[in-house]
């Protein structure tokens, strides 16, 4: 029924364990970042390239995003970019950013 | 045009019967009713404030309310007006019509959906408990930081930080409830842009409320535990920084005026149609101009804050961002008016109080827009102008939109009319009480008079408005008055209306009223927008209108519907079982908040209160929905 | 019965008239007004507030008219059969009406950004006064940092701010406690006073006002109880007028050796300076400054004419009741004082008895 | 938004409209992302409110007092609980129960041991002198991390009640109690924490 048309897409335990290995590659490395002093924004910079892509596999494998229908896909987007947008534009008359 | 209604096989569980039917009560029409009635009782509380208000300020240096009471009572009435009056009247509505107008026999989640009232109740109750509890909130609804923090001994604020905090909990909780009845249970064939307006608007105001709540959320909580914990989130001298919350409050405070404003539009997108015999104007770009506001409004919150010292910078930027808020809403209201040009306008009582809402909301709008030009914002600001605006986009917008909700549906949920000669005193009185009331107050802001003030000196020129205001406001008493009378002897007296009194054009017209606890027995295909009154009407080649060529009696409606495979088309219709668990949880849930409030004891009471919660909450989560599913 | 379209045209005529008297009388401003300034800066807030006033009043006539038309013309007739052409739209006027909003917004938006910089501008410059204001709960405080008396101390005044004519006038704005907002109508806008943060407003008097009827001026910001008494009174003088002010002010009190004054200051000595502030000249000549500035200062206290957050004129039988029992005269809370954390919500009734009232009048008399 | 209108109507018509029990579980994930997208702002604001505070430390130690060491070994516990989770829900799909039970298991005691962690990583803190009253930094910081911690305790709550449930056969797919939605909220304060990790932890600018 409806289940078996997104079972292909699911990943497979096997593809699970290798998302798992390669998020912990990736904390490995951040923390191997913060311990090597560098100039701030590339440091900055690295640190939150790296957490975004952290995120996204979260969200894209784990959580299923990738296959999920376009509304559930919209919902969480809207919140994400959303908070994001809003606290820049509040920091920003804080003069915090 | 009766249905007529088959043979009623559906099996309806034998509920409880009497209070404990209401109190377990998950069917969104009861729940909408509960909220309706809920939100007139505190409509007159509000209203009895504001009186009280307006007897202090009716005369300069007058000893009719201390200081103290009046602080008590300013704040209160804003929280009351705004968190139990009128986003209650909303969900009401919304409660009850959003299924039906989409076609379905309930919400998504009808226990969550009674967790949403009995929590708003519980909220309600506590802030008002405040009263005997040592002094109502006494802040101002905005509750500005360091204010709000600087008595933790007292617990007044305590009471105003928890209780937004818990009625927050209930409007988040319908707001996903209300999206996902929207966006998975809308009948076949209707598409998101064949929904009527008040369906659209009710999801953005979903919208709006379930991501602007969260972040007031953090401000109350930083509120609650700089006055009870001693952190220090607002307390300049350690390095907090009180604006912080002004930013916190106003990111939630201008979304949730749109929450206030939006369902009282989409009312009016209903009722001008249907009393000017004509499709409502523009409908896509009222819905669009609906999403636009939504999305605006994260975007100006601080034009709240343009003397709060932010810096030329931020001031401009949000000026600009305020003054293109204006565009979208002048589309609304020129489709409106160009809903009723070339119509055949009957102007019943829901009529012109949808007139009235344009023609007031109009008012409040223009005023609106001298806030946005920041210069003169800041003579304006905190002053009895910026009083005068919000009355007239709040009380000349949405209460008047919903009065035409009341009067436009009390056939739908009663069975009977409202009556016309006493709507008609009603509006006349409340259109004369609104206008004496607050439209001197847009010239007591301009002359000096600031906000929250309990009393004013002679000779600074306020004492001859300040008097016609509170005539005005006791005229408006009456009006209300007028109002419940004609709602009380309507309930029984009432002329008998059919299920369709106003020839309406959406899908709620379509069904008995009062309707079965399963609204439709078939689920109607829905083709276009406005499905019921293309049913009834088509056009002719001009494209005037033509009623539909008469087909054997009722059948109309009938056959249009799904037949449900091959059997009769009565098949078994579960509707979801009465479960106390949602009262219980909310009971629990109130009665954290107290403990909280009276914290190092009140430790036990929110262990008591934490427990029953989760006895609820778990209760509820194996519960099946409908109890023969076992 | 009277045909119900008289009935409608008789009820229309009776909303519009209230609507009308409301708006026609829009010439009564007080003195307190924003609507008729007496400064460069209140005027340009003034000339932008009218220019979109009557773009405001246009568009109000023109969509009401718009409005009250189509509910005459097409009212339905009982008496023809009249069925209404199902129009649903029509994209050109959609374009149209969202197009010309747009372009009076952006007209309106270029004054709007300037006027935003021009009145945040902050004046510096030799010529310019430099006047701290410090809110507190129910009164406002003045400090002349350019003028400092014999010692040491800036010039402290309280409720009245006197500033001479035609001088760019920056006020540093702070607050001891909760947030206010200064506010005098014609001058220039509010501007809050936030705790932890300092903000600038700039203030220049076109003309000297006459000394009995200076510029009204209130807090604009909630700060609970006394929140409507927290006056304050702009003294606009020429500049010679205000040199002698300064001059005046910076002349240390002399204390009293005999009368009634010394019973008053022996009063003073031991209740008023646990909040009160003054800088005096010892008999033997020494000048110093005693006491602690949680209230107003209270040199030269007689000569500002008002006190209370300026709600009252300052008088002997007043004065008298004041020291009496103060909350009978404005809502506060002493009971709630925290003086070692520096939190003043009120002056506490101290019991004192006639002679020390009588004593105090009279010292604060002989400080004029 | 447009398409969102047609793919939504499939799982709708793919069932018989009338039939008496429609499928409820789109309706609760609809629920459940929504929900999540208006946590991000509720997350979203302590985080600014953090980043505002930031270096406001007053007297107060600061951010160099952090373990780094320690909090990534717990970011790494998390992590791993993420892999359970989603290992519990494909075998949940798979009908095997057994499996399931043994991964909710896991996931319940790896958060576990990540709120064991933290609540000793606190009390070292306030050793330290970082207490919640000692600076508006020391105050948004705990606050963040607490009501992170209280999601994580709601997840341990929920997990341990579905593996009580499990025991005896009660677990179904169409109660709001389900696999699929508590994995998606166990994910979601994964992710939260991945932010607040780096941002906070690791960034320390």
């Amino acid at each position: 029924m409806a289940e078996a048309a997104h079972a292909p897409h699911h990943p497979t335990q096997k593809a699970y364990w290798q998302i798992f290995v390669l998020l912990a590659v990736i904390t490995a490395v951040e923390v191997a970042i913060a311990y090597i002093d560098m100039p701030s924004w590339l440091f900055v910079g690295g640190l939150t390239v790296f957490m975004v892509m952290k995120f996204a596999i979260v969200v894209g494998y784990f959580m299923h995003l990738r296959y999920d229908i376009n509304l559930h896909r919209g919902f969480f987007t809207f919140g994400v970019i959303g908070a994001i947008a809003v606290f820049v534009v509040l920091l920003a008359t804080f003069r915090a950013l | 045009m009766a249905v007529t209604t088959p043979e009623l096989t559906a099996t309806e569980p034998h509920g409880p019967t009497g209070l404990w039917s209401w109190i377990t009560t998950v069917d969104h029409k009861r729940i909408g009713i509960m909220y309706g009635i809920t939100a007139l009782v505190f409509f007159v509380v509000g209203g009895l404030e504001a009186l009280l208000l307006r007897l202090q300020l009716a005369s300069p240096n007058a000893e009719v309310l201390s200081a103290d009471a009046y602080n008590q009572l300013f704040t209160m009435h804003g929280l009351t007006m705004v968190f139990m009056v009128v986003m209650p009247i909303a969900a009401a509505f919304s409660n009850y019509f959003l299924p039906i107008m989409l076609g379905a026999r309930d919400v998504a989640f009808p226990r969550l959906n009674a967790l949403s009232y009995w929590v708003f109740v519980g909220a309600g109750l506590f802030m008002y408990s405040s009263f005997i509890l040592g002094g109502a909130p006494d802040g101002a609804w905005v509750g500005y930081a360091p204010l709000s923090t600087q008595l933790p001994e007292t617990v007044r604020m305590d009471f105003f930080a928890l209780g937004i905090q818990v009625a927050g909990i209930a409007s988040i909780a319908s707001s996903a409830n209300f999206i996902a009845t929207v966006f998975t249970m809308r009948a076949p064939g209707m598409t998101l842009m064949r929904m009527p307006v008040f369906a659209w608007m009710t999801l953005i105001v979903a919208f709006l409320l379930i991501f602007s709540l969260p972040i007031v959320g953090v401000g109350l909580w930083q509120m609650f535990f700089d006055r009870n914990f001693g952190s220090t989130f607002y307390l300049a001298a350690a390095g907090g920084d009180p604006l912080l919350w002004q930013h916190l409050f106003w990111l939630f405070g201008h979304p949730e005026v749109y929450v206030l404003i939006l369902p009282a539009m989409g009312i009016v997108s209903e009722v001008l149609p249907t009393f000017s015999r004509k499709p409502l104007f523009g409908y896509a770009f009222v819905v669009f101009a609906g999403i636009a506001i939504a999305f605006l409004g994260f975007g100006v919150w601080s034009h709240h804050m343009f003397t709060a010292g932010m810096g030329p910078l931020a001031e401009a930027g949000f000026a600009l961002s305020t003054m293109f808020i204006a565009v979208p809403t002048g589309i609304k209201i020129f489709n409106w008016i160009g809903t009723t040009w070339g119509g055949s306008l009957r102007l019943n009582t829901p009529m012109l109080f949808s007139l009235g809402f344009v023609a007031m909301f109009v008012i409040g709008g223009l005023s609106g827009v001298t806030h946005s030009i920041a210069p003169s914002d800041t003579q304006q600001h905190d002053s009895y102008y910026v009083v005068a605006h919000f009355h007239y986009v709040l009380f000349g917008g949405a209460i008047f939109g919903y009065m035409s909700g009341v009067y436009y549906w009390f056939p739908k949920w009663t069975g009977r009319m409202l009556n016309e000669t006493v709507g008609k005193w009603h509006f006349w009185l409340m259109m004369l009480g609104f206008n004496l009331t607050f439209a001197p107050m847009h010239l007591l802001g301009l002359n000096g008079m600031p906000r929250r003030i309990y009393t004013y000196p002679e000779g600074l020129g306020f004492e001859f408005w300040n008097f016609i205001a509170t005539l005005g406001a006791f005229t408006i008493a009456v009006s209300v008055l007028v109002f419940i009378v004609n709602l009380i002897w309507s309930k029984r007296k009432g002329d008998v209306a059919g299920p369709d009194p106003w020839d309406g054009r959406t899908l709620e017209w379509s069904i008995p009223s009062p309707p079965p606890e399963h609204n439709f027995d078939e689920v109607p295909v829905v083709r276009s927008v406005d499905d019921f009154w293309h049913r009834k009407y088509t056009e002719d080649e001009e494209g005037r209108l033509v009623p539909m060529p008469a087909v054997s009696g009722g059948a109309l409606a009938v056959d249009e519907t799904t037949t449900g495979g091959d059997d009769d088309g009565h098949g078994e219709i579960h509707m979801p079982s009465p479960s106390y668990y949602p009262a219980l949880t909310a009971v629990g849930m109130t009665v954290s908040a107290f403990g909280l409030t009276y914290t190092p004891w009140g430790w036990i009471a929110v262990g008591v209160g934490a427990v029953t919660m989760l006895l609820g909450l778990f209760g509820w989560a194996v519960e099946p929905v409908t109890k023969e599913d076992q | 019965m009277v045909k119900r379209s008289q009935m409608m045209r008789r009820r229309l005529v009776l909303l519009f008239a209230t609507l009308g008297l409301a708006l026609a009388s829009c010439s009564g401003s007080g003195d307190q007004s924003a609507l008729d300034p007496k400064g460069p800066i209140a005027r340009d807030i003034d000339n932008l507030w009218l220019l979109v006033f009557w773009i405001s009043v246009v568009v109000f006539v023109l969509v009401e008219v718009a409005l009250l038309y189509a509910i005459r013309k097409f009212r339905e007739r009982p008496d023809e059969d009249f069925r209404p052409k199902q129009i649903h739209g029509n994209t050109r006027l959609e374009v149209l009406w969202t197009a010309i909003p747009a372009v009076i917004l952006a007209v309106i938006a270029v004054p709007t950004v300037a006027g935003v910089f021009n009145v945040r501008e902050i004046p510096e410059g030799p010529d310019v006064l430099e006047v701290e204001v410090i809110g507190h709960q129910w009164w406002f405080e003045f400090r002349y940092p350019a003028y400092t008396n014999a010692a040491g101390e800036p010039l402290t005044t309280a409720s009245v701010l006197h500033i001479p004519e035609d001088v760019k006038v920056n006020l540093i704005m702070t607050s001891a406690d909760v947030i206010h907002s200064f506010w005098v109508p014609a001058l220039n806008g509010k501007r809050d006073l936030v705790p932890g943060n300092t903000s600038n407003l700039t203030l220049i008097a076109d003309d000297p006002t006459p000394s009995d009827d200076p510029l009204p001026g209130q807090c604009a910001e909630y700060c609970w109880l006394a929140h409507a008494d927290m006056r304050f009174k702009v003294d606009v003088d020429t500049q010679a007028e205000f040199d002698a002010w300064v001059a005046e002010q910076l002349e240390p009190v002399v204390v009293p050796t005999s009368g009634p004054e010394l019973e008053g200051w022996e009063t003073f000595q031991s209740v008023c300076t646990a909040c009160h502030q003054a800088t005096v000249q010892q008999p033997d000549g020494t000048v110093e400054t005693i006491g602690v500035s949680l209230a107003p200062n209270l040199g030269h206290f007689w000569g500002r004419g008002v006190f209370a957050g300026a709600k009252y004129e300052i008088t002997d039988d007043l004065m008298a009741q004041w020291l009496d029992n103060p909350s009978d005269l404005k809502p506060m809370d002493p009971d709630r004082n925290d003086i070692a954390n520096g939190r003043v919500l009120g002056m506490p009734d101290f019991g004192l008895d006639g002679t020390q009232i009588d004593g105090l009048i009279a010292l604060l008399k002989s400080w004029e | 938004m447009t398409d969102v209108t047609a793919s939504v109507d499939a799982p709708h018509d793919g069932v018989a409209h009338d039939a008496d029990h429609h499928d409820v579980r789109p309706i609760r994930k609809a629920a459940m992302w929504v929900f999540l997208g208006s946590e991000c702002m509720f997350f979203g604001a302590m985080i600014s409110t953090f980043l505002l505070y930031r270096n406001t430390t007053g007297d107060g130690p600061t951010a160099e007092l952090f373990n780094v060491p320690f909090t990534s070994a717990s970011s790494f516990i998390l992590l791993m609980s993420s892999l359970t989770m989603v290992l519990a829900h494909a075998a949940f799909e798979r009908k095997d129960m057994r499996q399931a039970r043994v991964w909710i298991g896991a996931t319940a005691l790896l958060g576990s041991v990540f709120l064991a962690g933290q609540i000793f990583e606190f009390t070292e803190f306030v050793h330290e002198g970082l207490t919640f009253t000692t600076s508006p930094f020391a105050s948004s910081f705990y606050m963040l991390t607490g009501f992170h911690g209280a999601h994580v305790l709601v997840g341990v709550l929920m997990l341990s009640t579905m593996y009580v449930l499990s025991l005896n056969g009660r677990l179904y797919e169409d109660r709001g109690l389900n696999v699929e939605l508590v994995g998606l909220y166990w994910h979601f304060v994964d992710i939260v924490w991945i932010v607040i990790f780096t941002v906070i932890y690791l960034m320390q600018v």
